[in-house]
Parts: structure tokens; sequence; C-alpha cells
């Protein structure tokens, strides 16, 4: 009954996502292409906060690095001189190590995704080792960010510091602005959204899964029981970081720019931000809130462009207060109250019994 | 965001006849009104609806009453992008005018490329940059730093502190003053560069007070000219002593840091407030009286302004809102702005200006005690510049 | 041998200024466990309050008493800062004293309708507080220069800090405040009033915020985005030091200070602030609770 | 026949304050050792530094004859056949009672092994064998967070049942259990002790004389005395220390 | 003194107590038997003011209870020890022996510790300095009956006070039960699930079962029948 529901809760969420093309305009169907780059990393943050009970302040960082990944490599594509325009600007002629690495596509990708992980993992190793957690990994991982943020601006020779990366025309020399190219990059987007969603139900419904959630509830007690949480706690943390890598690496294939104030704490809150709204304990409810709250965000600001943040402010403040569990546990709430009603029948009846 | 048409399927291509429906033409305003960069762009904002509603009382352009559709870049480069896409794509506007940082926009500059659109680029940068697709009514480098330093070189000394904030313009402007302090026998005595948002310059100040330049070359952005003219004040260190010479200090931040710790200082631009001619004194005059007696005006807010009319001026020319038209006839429009006349140069698609070296007065307004007489042709790469043949490839 | 003197004062000055950013922190987090993303904008409205009293001194009193508005300030600050605390308190921070994630996120909404507001009110661009005569200049003292509102903020700072060790630690109000903090439900079946006590608490915490607003007008810009440029700086110190712990605060923030001048002086700003956070990094792996910690019994 | 574990001179020093003082003590294989002692004698931290919580400041545990605990970390002293039952319930609250079980199992409880973990008929029919023994089969499928202080402490004991240890630690296991239940808990840990030891703390005395054989008494972060019940009863120190008048 | 009828009262949706009634007077001791998770926490929480009231009455002293905030309840001279202590960690002994007197109406109360709180726990006067979190199970337990009792209230509700507390302390806690109920008046409602010790000093007793009270009378009385009936699994 339970497992059906969900079910079809997925199928219709896909099936929207699907039609779309055919319903919204192709700028809007770009912006939600943005979108679902997010839900992706909604997703992972579910896994890390909803369900392991870390909270990643600093998620933009691993957003930024898979996007960097992938926009270095774009950038080459576009400079017809082998050398990015930013660095012709700051006198460099000869193109840096690590950049001649991105010219590989395959690698870029690759790197987008892995090298997220990666950094995940040694900073999850030491901190999760040092138990390090709540809110002390909280901040560190906001530390994290600036520093991470600081250096790309300071290294502008390199990075294009403030401004980022931009101005590119191709994908494997197909030209990104073409309808074509965004359409089936809004499918591939879907596609990888379904993946991440599919391979984060997987680990929660198994036996991993009530690891994770034993972690949130006393990751010390799982010592006594044999465990080492440290270890599976880098594990899931890499992974939800492995994930805003993808994300990252989509966003700037669609959005078409990434620069460190992307990685920065703002971001990496209303990361968050997301999946509170959605629903921290359902996958599909934090990919959910990431659509939506980025919806209204762009609903709002285009509407009321002066006074929007009014509005979004408020409207993070309503949740919060109102919706504790999110979008995903209003509807459980409602559900809920409806099978309480025929089970309290049930139930009343039982008791009756037992007290004759 | 006022207004919003459905959109049609067709995509980028027609966009200039379609934003031109009717009697009304929708531009597009994409400035940051929240986030850190509204300190600076919302008076940009404002200074073209001015402009816009001037124009639209005056009879609008081709007939058509100028609609303005304004967007929030929220101080966040992925934003402005987003927006500009927006106003391309889905209000198919006739041009945008927007942006105050370099970083805004690059951000919007692939953005209009590739729906052939048009931008209106109102603030000083660095330069090395021409996309066909913009138009920048702001100074470029030979139109501000170089001229402003050849002045501090020749009227304040040799040795310069080079600081400012740690990203695009500071770091291109300080290489330029760099390559032309030493063909000019000027020595930079350090170059120090603050995040952005940094609020704690006793240190620099140290650094200040240890290698005791002539004059320090001030390219810090927004707030951190705030914390540093206080704290340099207090540090004991007068316009007597140290003199900075500005480039993004104008009235509205001396508003903000208070004249009182500004006084005797220097910036470089092409329009003060003061500047004396009858246009700018009913531009000054209209602009309290729309916005508040307590509003100044200033170089940015000028161009900005200015942004606007050279459209007009243009779109009228060209009898046509279409972006190819409007720049096949750009060349040599000429505007009579508040700071004097401007004139768009076709080739490089930006601006003919005067500069002008200003000291802040006690009442947060600048005297003027330089100014370049004729218009400075723009050369954004500083191609007519020998020291500068290493800078641009 | 003078730089030295120079930059170890600039780090305590520093440290003094970080600390008073961190003190209402130390409050409404260490203490309350609210994660109050709208610390900032309590500087904000410290700050603001500042500007709005100058304008009246200008507009309404004599010139000569414009020096003294600054004294006034303080004070005012505080309570400007506490009753929109309070409100806050009463309207959304109260129902989340059991979630305290989700205090983020709520506070994250709050801080955004308070920068809005500012703006709306003040208009978008900075505002400018001059101020008073007696406090521009420095001591000169071997040919260093002591500003004098460095000076004063050290002292303000320390007076602070005293005063809220003697509450805390000296007054049953303070004992008050601490056993609700620490278990609310226990503390109400005392007979402690925690409505109360929860309401007083945030206010204090906002009043120090308002009073490091005040502050900071000596010091740098006061623009409706100004709380941003600080929050970050203000948990770093809380948690640093080690949650609910003002010594560890005091410490975590003089450590800062010092550090950050001396690392810019031999290198960058930037640099600095690389390092400075690094360490934070680093220094949380030796002592994953901060500097100052309880070992507790409990498993979790 | 070697002691399955014997503690020498183990010290622990809380910044000055001395909670063991030299705890010289051998648990032997098969025995049910019931630990007694006032309140704060030490115990509880004794408990702690066999089973890793607490680092001692001197002193050796050698565990199986063979391996010394004292610089072990916490898992790993579980993974050498240690489990420990805590003195206030500490279960996962968000899993059921099931789960909590299925987790606490005597598994590989590496990384890769729970990713691929699939749960076995076998194990299924140990889980349900241990809710059975424990009564807590008819709410297997509730929350664990939502029973009663005594569900949670019988939970806590079906969850080091089902690790199969070697030795089992258990601090205060009845507390809050009422009279029947506390027999059945008795019962328990004697049908336990056929398969490993066990070293109880208890402060009931009804109980430690049902159930016990040999019992050590702490105080002060020592042993005090060893015996059997009755001879420790007639203990004068112990009477004043610990059992009062009515011991 | 109290006085509880037909109450109803549960967590969220899950109702635990359906129609209890519950009588304690003056001065004497009530014990509340019952099975583990039978409603007897439930019930001492929703008497405190933890809980909410979904029906029915709680009356003290005459006065309607069910409105009243906990610290209310307190100040009325309610005063309890909940099971699993929840005292103050990080504070010190005398910090949590003080906050016990939160209770007391301010002009009477005082910034000393009664004597006879040491002479009951003398481990409390040795450790008054340390922090309540460092003390062990047991301590911790005699800690929070202290605080509950330093405020001279009129009616005291112990959750499993004797929880983890060596039995020399038992017998003594006992003795000082019976001793303030019969000089100091205070009414006592103590939950426990050892049968001796509610035999040994209260008065009159209550058994729980599946959230309604199944049976109660005196304890001088009792029947051992009746009693395993109820009490056994
Ligand atoms: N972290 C700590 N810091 C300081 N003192 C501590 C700490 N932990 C325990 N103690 C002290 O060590 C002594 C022994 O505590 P322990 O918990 O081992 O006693 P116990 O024998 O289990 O007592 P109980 O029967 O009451 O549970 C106590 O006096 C306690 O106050
Ligand atoms: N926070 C809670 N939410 C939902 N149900 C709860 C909660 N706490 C307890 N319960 C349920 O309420 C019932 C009564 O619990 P309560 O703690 O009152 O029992 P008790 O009689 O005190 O048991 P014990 O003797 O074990 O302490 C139990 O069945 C338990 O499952
Ligand atoms: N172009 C500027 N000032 O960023
Ligand atoms: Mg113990
Ligand atoms: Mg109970």
């Amino acid at each position: 009954m339970k497992r059906y529901s969900q079910g079809a809760y997925y199928g219709v969420f896909f099936l929207l996502l699907l039609v779309a093309p055919l319903l919204l305009s192709e700028f809007r169907i770009g912006l939600l292409a943005k979108f679902l780059c997010f839900a992706i990393i909604a997703v992972g943050i579910s896994l890390i906060w909803g369900y392991t009970g870390i909270l990643s302040l600093g998620h933009g960082v691993f957003f930024g690095l898979g996007a960097y990944c992938m926009a270095m490599y774009l950038k080459l594509e576009a400079s017809t001189s082998g050398i990015p325009d930013f660095m012709e600007w700051n006198g460099i002629t000869e193109l840096p190590f690590i950049w001649t690495l991105f010219e590989n596509p395959i690698f870029a990708i690759g790197a987008a995704v892995l090298f997220p992980f990666m950094v995940a993992a040694i900073i999850g190793y030491f901190t999760f080792k040092n138990r390090i957690r709540g809110v002390f990994f909280s901040i560190i991982s906001q530390a994290v960010v600036v520093v991470t943020v600081t250096l790309f601006i300071g290294g502008q020779h390199i990075t294009g510091g403030t401004s980022g990366l931009t101005n590119f025309f191709t994908v494997f020399h197909v030209p990104l602005a073409d309808p074509s190219t965004k359409t089936m990059l809004y499918f591939i987007t879907v596609t990888l959204l379904a993946v991440v969603m599919g391979i984060s139900l997987l680990l929660t419904k198994t036996r991993f899964g009530r690891l994770l959630i034993s972690i949130r509830d006393g990751e010390n007690r799982l010592r006594f029981l044999g465990y080492n949480p440290a270890v599976f706690k880098v594990f899931i943390y890499a992974l939800s970081a492995a994930f805003a890598g993808i994300a990252g690496a989509l966003f700037v294939l669609q959005v078409g720019i990434i620069s460190p104030e992307m990685m920065g704490i703002i971001p990496s809150v209303e990361m968050v931000l997301w999946v509170a709204i959605g629903g921290r304990h359902s996958i599909l409810g934090a990919a959910i809130g990431a659509i939506l709250t980025n919806s209204a965000k762009s609903f709002l600001s285009e509407s009321y462009p002066d006074i929007w943040t009014f509005f979004l402010g408020g409207l993070f403040l309503l949740v919060v207060l109102y919706l504790p569990n999110g979008l995903a546990g209003l509807v459980e709430n409602l559900k809920g109250r409806f099978l309480k009603k025929v089970k309290k029948e049930a139930k009343n009846h039982e008791a009756d019994s037992l007290v004759s | 965001a006022q207004t919003s048409e459905p959109s049609s399927e067709t995509g980028s291509e027609s966009n200039t006849t379609s934003s031109s429906k009717g009697d009304t033409v929708q531009v597009g305003i994409l400035h940051s009104l929240s986030g850190t960069m509204a300190i600076s762009e919302v008076s940009l904002r404002d200074a073209e609806l001015m402009a816009i509603e001037e124009i639209n009382a005056a009879g609008g352009v081709l007939g058509k009453q100028i609609e303005p559709i304004v967007e929030d870049g929220a101080s966040d480069w992925p934003t402005f992008a987003e927006k500009a896409r927006k106003l391309l794509q889905q209000d198919e506007v006739a041009t945008i005018f927007g942006g105050w940082t370099s970083a805004s926009r690059k951000a919007m500059l692939p953005v209009v490329e590739q729906n052939n659109g048009l931008l209106w680029y109102p603030v000083q940068y660095e330069g090395m940059e021409q996309s066909p697709n913009i138009f920048y009514t702001g100074a470029t480098t030979n139109q501000q730093i170089v001229p402003a330093v050849d002045w501090m070189l020749e009227n304040q000394g040799e040795n310069i502190f080079l600081l400012g904030s740690d990203y695009v313009f500071p770091r291109t402007a300080n290489k330029i003053v760099n390559a032309q302090a030493e063909a000019k026998g000027g020595t930079v005595v350090a170059e120090e560069y603050t995040p952005m948002g940094h609020t704690d310059y006793n240190t620099i100040i140290n650094k200040i007070k240890s290698t005791k330049p002539d004059v320090i070359f001030n390219t810090l952005n927004g707030d951190s000219n705030v914390a540093f003219f206080k704290q340099l004040k207090d540090a004991g260190i007068t316009a007597e002593d140290i003199p900075v010479m500005s480039v993004s200090v104008a009235e509205e931040e001396i508003r903000g840091i208070g004249a009182d710790v500004l006084e005797g200082h220097y910036a470089a631009w092409n329009y003060f407030q003061t500047t004396d001619t009858p246009e700018n004194t009913t531009f000054v005059e209209n602009y309290k009286a729309k916005y508040g007696e307590d509003r100044v005006t200033g170089d940015p807010i000028e161009a900005a302004y200015n942004a606007v009319y050279l459209w007009a001026e243009a779109v009228e020319k060209a009898e046509s809102f279409e972006v190819e038209k409007v720049k096949a006839v750009s060349d040599g429009i000429e505007f009579n702005a508040p700071g004097g006349v401007v004139k768009i140069d076709g080739e490089t698609q930006h601006i003919y200006k005067t500069v002008r070296i200003g000291e802040v007065q006690a009442d947060g307004q600048f005297k003027e005690v330089w100014n370049s007489g004729e218009q400075v042709k723009p050369d954004p790469y500083l191609k007519s510049y020998d020291w500068a043949a290493g800078l641009s490839q | 041998m003078s730089i030295f003197i120079a930059q170890l004062f600039n780090g305590l000055s520093l440290g003094s200024i970080l600390l008073l950013i961190a003190l209402g922190l130390a409050i409404t987090f260490g203490l309350m466990n609210i994660i109050n993303m709208a610390h900032g904008e309590f500087i904000m409205i410290g700050a603001y309050t500042t500007y709005v009293l100058q304008q009246v001194f200008v507009q309404y009193l004599p010139q000569s008493a414009f020096g003294y508005y600054f004294i006034l300030a303080i004070p005012l600050s505080f309570i400007v800062a506490a009753l929109i605390g309070l409100l806050m308190e009463k309207t959304v921070v109260r129902f989340l004293y059991e979630r305290p994630l989700d205090s983020l996120l709520a506070t994250w909404g709050v801080s955004l309708i308070l920068q809005q507001a500012a703006r709306s009110i003040f208009g978008a661009p900075n505002v400018a507080v001059i101020s008073p005569e007696w406090l521009n200049g420095g001591l000169v003292i071997a040919g260093l220069t002591f500003p004098y509102k460095r000076l004063f903020i050290l002292a303000l700072v320390l007076i602070s800090i005293f005063l809220l060790f003697l509450y805390l630690y000296k007054t049953p109000s303070g004992r008050r405040m601490k056993a609700v903090t620490l278990n609310r439900d226990m503390a109400s079946c005392l007979g402690v009033s925690t409505r109360k006590v929860d309401s007083a608490a945030f206010a204090l915490g906002s009043g120090f915020a308002g009073i490091a607003g005040c502050s900071l007008t000596l010091l740098g810009s006061i623009g409706p985005s100004l709380g941003t440029a600080y929050i970050v700086d203000a948990f770093m110190i809380v948690v640093l030091g080690g949650v609910g712990k003002l010594k560890g605060t005091m410490v975590a923030a003089l450590m800062l200070g010092i550090l950050s001048t001396f690392v810019e002086l031999s290198t960058s700003a930037t640099i600095a602030k690389v390092i400075v956070f690094a360490f934070v990094i680093i220094f949380l792996q030796w002592k994953p609770t901060g500097l100052v910690n309880t070992r507790v019994r409990a498993l979790d | 026949m070697k002691p399955i574990l014997s503690c020498r001179n183990v010290i622990v020093d809380f910044s000055g304050f001395k909670a063991l003082q030299g705890v010289d003590l051998d648990v032997q294989n098969g025995e049910v050792l019931f630990l007694i002692g006032p309140n704060g004698a030490g115990k509880t931290t004794l408990l702690d530094v066999i089973c890793g919580k607490t680092k001692s400041t001197a002193g050796e545990i050698i565990f199986d004859d063979k391996i010394s605990l004292t610089k072990l970390p916490e898992q790993k002293i579980v993974h050498e056949g240690i489990a420990r039952k805590f003195q206030a319930p500490s279960i996962f609250i968000h899993l059921t009672s099931f789960e909590n079980l299925e987790i606490a199992m005597k598994q590989q409880k590496n990384l890769v092994s729970i990713l691929f973990a699939k749960m076995t008929n076998r194990q299924r029919d140990k889980i349900e064998a241990v809710l059975k023994k424990i009564g807590l089969y008819d709410v297997r499928d509730e929350k664990a967070g939502s029973l009663s202080h005594g569900q949670k402490q019988w939970l806590e004991i079906g969850m080091q049942l089902i690790q199969e240890p070697k030795l089992l630690l258990l601090d205060e296991p009845i507390a809050g259990m009422s009279g029947e239940e506390r027999t059945k808990t008795g019962e328990l840990i004697q049908e336990i002790s056929r398969d490993c030891s066990v070293l109880v703390v208890e402060h009931d005395m009804d109980f430690v004389r049902t159930f016990s054989t040999l019992v050590i008494v702490m105080h002060e972060g020592k042993v005090l005395c060893e015996g059997t019940m009755a001879e420790i009863q007639e203990n004068e120190e112990v009477k004043n220390v610990y059992l009062g008048r009515s011991g | 003194m109290l006085h509880v009828s037909q109450l109803q009262a549960g967590y969220d949706e899950t109702m635990i107590l359906r129609n209890v009634h519950l009588d304690i007077s003056k001065g004497k001791i009530v014990g509340l038997l019952g099975r583990n998770g039978v409603g007897k926490t439930t019930l001492v929480k929703v008497l405190m003011g933890l809980l909410p009231v979904n029906g029915g009455n709680v009356q003290f002293q005459g006065k309607d209870l069910k409105k009243e905030r906990p610290e209310h309840r307190a100040r009325a001279g309610i005063s309890y020890v909940p099971q699993g202590r929840e005292i103050f960690s990080d504070l010190s002994i005398r910090e949590n022996l003080l906050l016990g007197m939160e209770a007391v109406r301010k002009s009477e109360r005082s910034n000393t510790i009664p004597e006879e709180i040491f002479r009951w726990f003398p481990v409390l006067a040795e450790m008054i300095n340390r922090k309540g979190g460092d003390l062990s199970g047991g301590q911790q337990q005699q800690l929070a009956i202290a605080r509950a009792l330093i405020s001279n209230p009129k009616l005291l509700l112990l959750d499993e006070p004797m929880e983890g507390i060596q039995p020399s302390i038992v017998q003594l806690i006992q003795d000082v039960l019976v001793q303030i109920a019969n000089e100091k008046e205070i009414a006592i409602l103590l939950v426990e699930h050892n049968l001796d010790v509610v035999l040994s000093c209260a008065e009159s007793f209550y058994i729980l079962d599946k959230g309604q009270i199944v049976m109660s009378g005196r304890c001088d009385e009792i029947n051992e029948d009746d009693l395993q009936k109820h009490l056994s699994v």
C-alpha cells in the first residue's frame, strides 16, 4: 500500500517533467532545467541531512567544483587561441598544467563527479574521524566555503576570479545555444535526476539506509554495536558531494556561467532551505522543494523586483513555522489524518473489546 | 516584470519586432536591487527610469512610449544571466540597460550575444573588451585611469601605493598602472588587494605607513571604501600627508562615507554633480525633485541616464528598434549630456568623454581640479599607448 | 619592534571587534541554541539606530550637543535591537526551541525581511555616521598612534563582557537563563517562567548585537547588507570557543584577531583570510567541540 | 581456566578526581559476575573503561587472555566480543524494534558489507526469536521512540544478545522494570550466560540475591571485597557504606 | 488536595490515558503502580503540565489546573522528580539546588541551601561545586530528589525516584518521605515498580493498566492475587 502510493508520486513527478517541454516556453524550460540541477543537489543534501543528520552549510563548494570542472573544458573549447580570454588579460601566455587536463571532455566530466567526491571524502575523513559533529561540522563546512571562495577569487589568473568562467559556445562542438541542444540537455538532466534519486532510494530502503538513521539518532551508540560511523558518514557525505558535482556540471552547460559567488555561503544555505521546504526526510520532497522554492524565487523576483525578498523571506518563515517537515511532511500529515480516521474506528473497537 | 506577454515559441530572432508591438516599446532594466551591490545599482535604475520618463513625456521614441521592465540581478552573476535571458527571450525587449560590476557584464555578455540583443553598460571598467552587442557608456581605462595616473605622477609624486578589491577591475587597472608608472618614471611601492566586503584596514594602513608612498591609487569597491577611509583618518593620515586617488568613489559613496573623512582626497571621473553645464543644472534639479533633496548624482548615474538617451537617438536615426540597424547607425551619435557632449564611437561602441579630476570638498561635492579639455576617444585595448603594448595581445 | 606593537594592538583591536559582534550570538546561539542567521541584521539595526539618532541631533538639537549623541546611541541601539529581538522571539523563535536546525531557516527568512525593510526605509545606498569629535584622532605613544575609536571599542567590549559574566554567573536571573537554555521543560517544572526568560535572553543577545552595530559605525559602512559581512565571523568565533562557553568566545575572538593581523602583515588580506579560516578547520580537528568544552557523560 | 577478562590496577583520573583508583578484577568464562557498590563507587566508569568509552589513565585490561583493550577504539572492542548496555536506554528512536535489532545483529559491519546486505531468512528468524524473547514481538514494527522506558530497556538488552558477545556488560538492566519483568530479565541473564560471560551492575539486592553466584563490591574506586551474596551481606563495611540496616 | 477525574491525555494523536481518576489528600503518600508502558509517566507529566489535557478534570487545592503552565503549577506547590533525572548537567550542584528554590515566593527565597538537604544527601555537600553532569547515576538521582524537596512543596510527584540509588539511601529516602509527609503535611504521588517500597511507605495505592485505573485501595488491605492479576505480564 505504502510502496504503491510512493511509486505513484514518483511516476507523476517524472511524467510532469517529461511533458513539460510541450507546455512551457523555451526560456521556462531552461529555467526548469536549472532547477532540476538544484533538485539533484537537494537529493544529496536530504541524504546527509534528513537521513544521516549531517548539516552541511557548504555544499556550494562541491556544486562549484563540479561546475568549474565542466566549465574549464567548455572554456577551452571556446578559446580560439587555446588560452582562455581572462588569462590573456592577466598576461598568461601558456596554459597552466591543471588546465591542460581539461582539454579532454571525458576527463572533465569524470572530474566533475570524482573531484567533489574526493574533496568531500578528504574533508569528511578528518572531521568525522575526529568526531566533529553537529553545528561544529556545519561551521567547518562554512569555513571550507570561505577558504575555497577566497582562493578562487584570489587566484584570478587561473580561475577567472570573481567573474568566474563564462562565454562558452559549444560542447562537443555542438552549439550550446541551439534549441535542440537545450532540449537534449534538459532530458539528460531529467535522466540524471532520476538516476540520482534511484540510487538514493535504493540506499535508504536497505540496511544501509537504516544505518544512516541510526547515525542520526545516536552515532556513539553505534560504535558500541561494532560500527565505525565515520566510514559511513564519509561515504554518504562524499556521495552527496558527487551529486552536487553532477548538478554543477549540468548547471554550467545550461546556464553558461559559474562564479565563486555560486559556491558561497548564501547559495550553500539556500540549498539547505530548498530541502527543508520540500521535506528533509523525503528524497522526492527534497527535489520538489528545490524546484518549487526556485520557481517561487523566480516568480517573485519577476513580479516584484523591488521587494521580492520580503515575500521570499516571509515564505521561508511560514514554511518553517507551519510545516516543520516541509511539503512532504504536509502530504504525510494529510494522508495520515485520513488513514488515522479509518484506523481510529478500528482501534476503538479493539479497545472496547479489551476493556470489557 | 510588471508586464509579460505570452511568449512566442519562435525564439530569439524575432525579438525586436514583437517588443514594439502597439504603441509601446519595451526595454529591460537589469540592476542589483537586492544584495550587496544594491547600494550602488539602485541609483542607476532610478536614473534610467527618469530618462525614460523624460523621453516619454517628450513623445517617446519613434512615436512609441517606452515601457521599462525592471528586473533584479540580486548581486549574483548567474542571476544577471538568467534575467537577461528572460528579458530577451520572454519579454523580447528592444534593449537592456544594466549591470555595474564587470562580472555582471561578463555574465550577460554571452546571453546578449547569443540572443542578438543589446546591452547598455553604464559603469567605468577595465577595458579589454568589445562585444558587438554591448554599448559601453562609462569610461574605459584611457578615459579615467590613464589620465589619473599621469596627473598623480605630475602633481603628487612618483611613489604609488596600489590598493584594490580582489576582482577583475582593480587587478586589470593596476596592471595598467604598473606599466604606465614604469614607462613614466613612477614607482609602485606596494600592491594590495582585499576581499570584497573586507572591513579591517589597520594592517594595510600599517603597510602604508611603512612604505611611505606619495599617493594611494584606490580601486576599492563599495563598502570597503567606507572602512578604509574612516580607518585611514583615525590612523592620523590626512589628505595632506598622503592623498588618495580613487576611481570608484563618486558622490553617492561620499555620502555613505562622510565628507569629513574624505575631504581633500581625489577622484577621477567624467562627470561630477558640480560639473557646470546648463544641462547638468536641470539634470540635478530633476533628479532631486524626483527622488529626494538628499539624493546626489554622480558619474555612473549620469552614464546610465545618457545610455537611455543615446539609445533613443540611435533608434530614431535608424528608424527601427532592430539591433542590427541601431548598431549600424550608432557611430557619431551625440547627446548633450549633463557632463558635456558625449559621442558614440561606432567602431568600439564606447563613448567619447571628457576626463575630470576632482577634489572632495567639505560638503561632499567635488571641486574639479583638472580636465582633459576635449573629449577623449575611447581606446579599450590601449592600442595608442606604446607602454601598453604588452598588456593586450 | 614598533611595528610589532602596532600590529599587536591591531590584533587586539580586531579581536575586540570580533568579540563584540560575537557576543550577542554567544547568547542567542551559544546558550539558546537558536542558529540566528538574522544576527547580522541586528547589528545593522544598531547601526541604523545610531544613524537615526545622529540625524535627530543634527536636526533638532544645537550643534554643541552633537558630540554627545554617541553616548546616547549605545544604550539606544541596545534597546531598539533588543525590542525588535523581543518581537522576533515572540513571533518566530518561540516556536523553534525544540528545532534548532529549523531556526536557521526561519531566521534566514527574517534576515531577508529585515534587510529589505532597511532598504525600503533608508534607501539602498550606504548612509554615513559622523563620529563625534572626541573620538577622532588617537593617543600617540612613542610614535605609534592608538586611535581613540579603537580604544573606545576595546573598553566597551571589556565592560560588556564583564557585565555579562556578572549577570550569568552571579545573579539568580542569569542562573535561570542558563537553566532554561539547558533544559527548558525541567526549568519550567521548577517554577521558572521559561517564556519570560527566553524572551529576555533573546532580547539580551539582540541588544548586544545592537551595541556592536553602534560601534561599527565608527569603523565601517552602514547599509542594508551590513550584517552579511559579519555573520560568518560571528558564528566561527562562537563555535571555535565552544558553543555556550563565554570564556571560549573571548579567547577565540582574540586569537583570530591577532592571527589575522599578523598573517596579513606578512602576506595579504586574501591569504590572511584563507589562513584564518583554515586555522579554524584545523583547530576543530584537534578540539572537536571548541576551545572550552564540557565532558558529557551521556552517550549522545 | 583463564579468565575471559582481567583488569589490573586500572586507574581513571577525571582531571584530578580519581574515579577508579586501581581496580583489580577478573571475570571467568561463562560466569555471571555481579558488581555492586555505593553511588559513585566507579562501577559505570569501570564498564566505560572496558568498552572503550573512557580511556584509562593507567592499568591494563586483558580480554580473552591476549587482547589488550586499553588502546583499542570502541568498535574494535565490540568486534572482539564485548557488548555493553548503558545505564540510560540508548536505542535508535526513529527505527522500529525490528530494525534496531537488524542493525545490532552480529554481521560484517564494514561499509561494503552493509551497502550490499540482504536480509536472509536465517537472520530474520534470529531477529524474531530475540523479539519474542524480549517480549517486543507485537510491537516490532513500531518506532522505538514510542516504547515505554521499560520496553526500551528490553530492546537494548535484545540488541546486546543478538550480537552474540563473549562478554556482556549490563549497567542496571532492571532499572524501571516491574516485578515480573525483573524475574524474566534475571532468567534471561542466566540463559545468556550459557554462551557468554556477563558482568552486571545492579542496586536491587533482591535481584542480586536471586540471580548471583559471585558478587564484587566496589567502593571509592576500588574493589572492596568479593564473595557470595550471603558472605557479602555479613560484611560490616559493606553494610556501612552500601546496604544499610536491612541488607 | 489533588483531584483527577475522567482524565484523557496522550501524545499528539495517540491517546494514552483514558478516563483516569485519582485523589491524593494532604500528608498522604499514594503509590502508583503498573507495568511498563501503561502510562504512569504520562500521567505524572500531565499533572505537571508537560503534556496537555485532552479531557476530564485536574484540580489542585480546589483550583482547576488544566490550563496552567508548569511553572505556575510549581509555584502553586507542586514539585517533580522526573524519570530520567533531568538535572542541569552544565550547572554546578549548588546551582541545581538553588534552582529548586525558584518555585518559592521571592520574599521567602533564600540563597542558602537548607541544612537538612545535606543531612539527607551528604554526597551533595561533598560535591557542591562539581557539575551536575559529572555525577554518577545514583548521585544525580539524589540531586533530583533534593532539588524537588528544597522548595517545601505541597504535592510531590516522584517518578521512580529510587532508580539507581544504593539500598541504604533508598531506605533513607523512604524514611524522609514518610517523615515529611507527616511533619510537613506534604502529599506525595509515588510512581514505583518496587512493590516493597510502595507498601512500606505509602498509605494507599492505584494501579494503572492500559491507560486506566484498574484497581485502588489501602496498602494494608492489599490482596496479593488481585495485585498479581494487574501487575503480571
Ligand atoms: N566526567 C567526569 N568528571 C568528573 N567526575 C566524574 C566524571 N564521571 C564520573 N565522575 C565521578 O566519578 C565517580 C564514579 O562515577 P560512576 O558513574 O562510575 O559511579 P557508579 O558506581 O556507576 O555510581 P551509580 O551507582 O550511582 O551509578 C562519581 O563520584 C562521579 O561523580
Ligand atoms: N513521546 C512519546 N510519543 C508517543 N508515544 C509515547 C511517547 N512516550 C511514551 N509513549 C507511549 O506511551 C505509553 C505510556 O508510556 P509511559 O512512559 O507513560 O509508561 P510508563 O507507565 O511510565 O512505563 P515505564 O514503567 O516503563 O516507565 C507507552 O506505550 C509509550 O509507547
Ligand atoms: N567595472 C567595475 N567597476 O567593476
Ligand atoms: Mg552507574
Ligand atoms: Mg515511566
